[in-house]
């Protein structure tokens, strides 16, 4: 194990867009408890835009960090954009990760990528009934 | 403040025991081997440490032979007897808690053509005697059980499991890893039946880099790493002498205190029990309680959250401690003690282990216990899981630490 | 006056290592597998250290394996490439004058079902390249050759013997024990074509109990010590870091001043050999000279006498240094390096080897050549030889070694 | 190996008894240099009592010393006296010697027995001679 940084351990400490939004317009839960890391999003969308984002967290000190971070980065983004992003941008981003926690920067990004996902197949979905 | 209690895996070197090992930097820094008479000295010095190391556990000088810590120790004695006595027979017992040196040596002795059994613990992390009984055959050799399990801090009935053996028709030998009892806890080899001991002298404030194992007379036993003799043949190479001698002192230190310590850490312990089990809610006890747990152990699981995180966010308060958590070991798998004990995945993950060494105090119990209370509260807070239901929802299988595994070695 | 010149066996600790150990025995005292934030700057700084040894020999950082010192890393060398390709081919080269370990490694070997063939040397105790040649054949699967012969202080050819192996159209792995010229003469693991080297600290004034073996990447090798993983898998056990900081301290102290000892100390070995050729009558260096011959090394066999009696009578005079005779060895046999050059018994049972620290003065070379003279005259007045012919006819078999061993090992 | 005790130490330094006796009435060199051990004793002997005696050494320092402590025992038995001794008395009158030096005890003794053996026998032959 290499050490985590100060900006990993400021996100750490202070993780950003903590919690919940009632009435969210995206969603999703990923990982499990079983494998000791499980993230939920919770997205705040409008006119394909990523207006707010909140996050929750059981897992180690990097799964918060990086769900920190992630959130901090796609806020603002089209979901287009906010697709585009890797779980090495986030890395990147957080200045490094130790190697042994790269694969906790997955799960951020898996669960981003699903609750876009799964939103836009309610929109399509949505469509199609209004249709 | 700066609290550690991870002294079961290492511990801060005694100020006196350097004074001892400075001796043997500076002045007889000569090594037993040589002809002229500082070497002799120093042979007879380590002689007499030899000596004084028999002496703690009831034992014969020469029964003692020095390691570069309780990891070789346990190569060395368990590949030692058991590659030894291959024909008389292929089979070993080890708990299924043994240190991941243990753990590691098994594996391999399986691909040497070995059959290993994991003899089962209880839910308090105690080996089950009737379970060995049953597990006992002609072709068991050698039996490896663990003196305090060093996760869950449970002492194992080393006596009772020797006379086990010795109702055997054959000679079956015991081996105990003891690196988290010696110095600790009193051990008598005669008495509790022991034919090979590991002790490691950084578990004791002693320095690193130093151990030794007990290995009863007439024990049959090939040596690991060979070389020049000069102290030892059984253990070749440049004696670290300052390493023997630090390591005696720091014996000398805590034999001297060992009631003392007994008796104050059984009480910072039940102390620190009793404080979580009151103020934070939604905890279980890993381990067993009273008489059967090491007075060095304490051994939490956190609901709903995870420990790695727990004990990073407790690092940040200055106090240092250990988890069971997947995300903290190297394998990424959760801690096997508390499988073993009969745990699930989630309370491993949220285990956290606090091991006293011999200066922790209560002051230091007492900060760490509110400084865990914030932590476990913040870290809650923050995650998904609130209940029992959500626990249930999201298990999984476990499955996924495979795949994780696999990313990490692409990483 | 104190004058230490057994150097080649041990060196005293520097106290500039000791401030260096004392910061991870009292301030960074974790273990670089902690999960708090002090263990992973332990961590980082422990990757530094092999980092920088990887600098100081032209390797990468993962090509270096910290171990308990030389020893330990003969065998995890030796063993670990010949295990695990002993399928491939069993046949192994050692040189006729390693050291005792690596020999007795190569005994452990044969009585594996390895074929191990010894290198002869020169009369300068340096290997034979034509018949390195010779006994390579299909099966080879390594060779090993020590850096700096340890007794006698011959210079050995590796890049000449690793471009005879690159010649076979098989890959033959070379192994050097560089315990004797790590940090006191230049190592280039590339430019010398070396697959696995063994290093240890308390060689150069660092702490007893560390080395390191470098082994190149995709070397095939298995552990010799199994455990819990935590720095490195391919040692694991509790890290002595207190040892491996104060082996980088030494280091980085030796390879500052490298140029400067070498300039230094080729001066007083040369300087030494002349006073005592000048003036003491019958004696022989061993080993070569000039720049066939490390700096750090004088040796010689004074005639008529025994060099267990001279050396404990020059540590009476505060002298200390090393003798092959038999009588100063563990197994009662007269060095085998000078028989390996073509020294008669005699010749090793006279023979004192003077090996330089980096701390070593003109002065103290000039008392021990002063104190010598006296020894050696003081003793050859009470030697019944006293002539090439009284030598010749008292010569003897040296079967009278194996009685002297019985009446040993009954006693 | 254990450490050589103070008068080990003094013997070697300053052995009893050293050198040659011109003329002796016994002598004898035992060991060799190629096990790197030998000693010469040289006898006096009047009216079967050892009224001197000296010794020579090539060997190591319990070599020497034990030579030295042989002579000093010796000197003014009788011959039937000196047979007796046996290394383990020189030993213990020396307060011990490390265990790996004990066959350098035997030496002395050896060569002291030689000496004598040869002493009767060339007794027996002159004795024969004259007869
Ligand atoms: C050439 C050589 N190899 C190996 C060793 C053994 O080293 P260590 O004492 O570190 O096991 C030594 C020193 O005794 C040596 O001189
Ligand atoms: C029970 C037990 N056995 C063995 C070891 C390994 O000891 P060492 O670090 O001396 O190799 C440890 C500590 O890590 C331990 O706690």
């Amino acid at each position: 194990m290499l050490k985590y940084n100060e900006l990993v351990i400021q996100h750490f400490k202070n993780p950003r867009n903590l919690g919940k939004i009632e009435n969210p317009d995206a969603q999703a839960t990923e990982g499990s408890v079983a494998c000791g890391d499980m993230m939920s999003v919770y997205l705040k969308i409008k006119d394909g835009k990523i207006e707010d984002v909140k996050f929750e967290s059981y897992g180690c000190a990097a799964n918060i960090a990086t769900g920190s971070m992630m959130t901090e980065v796609i806020k603002g983004m089209t979901l287009e954009e906010a697709e585009q992003i890797t779980w090495k941008d986030i890395i990147e981003k957080l200045g490094g990760l130790p190697k042994s926690k790269y694969h906790c920067s997955n799960l951020a990004i898996d669960t981003l990528r699903k609750a876009i996902q799964e939103y836009k197949e309610s929109m399509e979905k949505s469509k199609v009934e209004s249709a | 403040m700066f609290v550690f209690l991870d002294n079961c895996r290492t511990t801060k070197l005694d100020e006196k025991v350097l004074d001892d090992m400075k001796i043997y930097f500076f002045e007889k820094f000569q090594r037993p081997d040589g002809i002229y008479l500082s070497a002799q000295e120093v042979h007879e010095e380590v002689s007499q440490a030899q000596e004084y190391f028999a002496k703690t556990i009831n034992a014969q000088p020469e029964e003692i032979v020095f390691t570069s810590g309780a990891t070789e120790a346990n190569n060395m004695a368990i590949f030692g007897v058991a590659r030894r006595l291959k024909e008389k027979g292929n089979h070993i017992i080890v708990s299924a808690i043994e240190h991941g040196s243990v753990m590691s040596i098994a594996k391999r002795l399986q691909k040497e053509g070995f059959e290993v059994d994991f003899l089962p613990v209880d839910s308090e992390g105690i080996i089950k005697l009737d379970e060995l009984e049953k597990l006992i055959k002609p072709t068991t050799i050698l039996v490896s059980v663990i003196s305090v399990a060093h996760f869950v801090g449970s002492l194992e009935p080393l006596k009772e499991i020797s006379e086990i053996l010795k109702k055997s028709n054959h000679k079956i030998y015991f081996h105990t890893d003891a690196a988290e009892r010696y110095a600790k806890l009193p051990i008598d080899v005669e008495d509790f039946g022991i034919d090979l001991m590991s002790v490691s002298g950084h578990k004791f404030h002693g320095p690193k880099g130093i151990g030794f194992l007990y290995v009863r007379k007439n024990t049959p036993f090939e040596p690991l790493i060979f070389g020049a003799s000069s102290f030892d043949k059984r253990r070749p190479g440049g004696e670290n002498v300052p390493g023997i001698m630090g390591m005696r002192k720091a014996a000398e230190i805590a034999f001297d205190k060992m009631e003392e310590n007994i008796k104050k850490f059984t009480g910072l312990r039940d102390y620190m029990i009793n404080r979580i089990e009151k103020e934070i809610p939604d905890v279980t006890l890993n381990g067993a309680r009273g008489e059967k747990r090491t007075p060095y152990n304490v051994n939490f699981s956190f609901k709903y959250i995870e420990g790695e995180a727990i004990s990073l966010a407790l690092s940040m308060e200055g106090v240092e401690v250990a988890t069971g958590s997947a995300c903290a070991s190297e394998n990424l798998q959760p801690n096997y003690a508390i499988l073993a004990i009969g745990g699930d995945h989630a309370r491993a993950h949220g285990s956290i282990r606090f091991t006293f060494g011999f200066n922790n105090t209560k002051e230091e119990i007492d900060y760490t216990v509110d400084k865990l209370k914030e932590v476990v509260e913040r870290l809650r807070s923050m995650s998904p899981i609130k209940s029992d239901d959500d626990l249930e929802k999201y298990m999984g299988s476990g499955e996924e630490l495979h795949k994780h595994e696999e990313v990490d070695s692409n990483a």
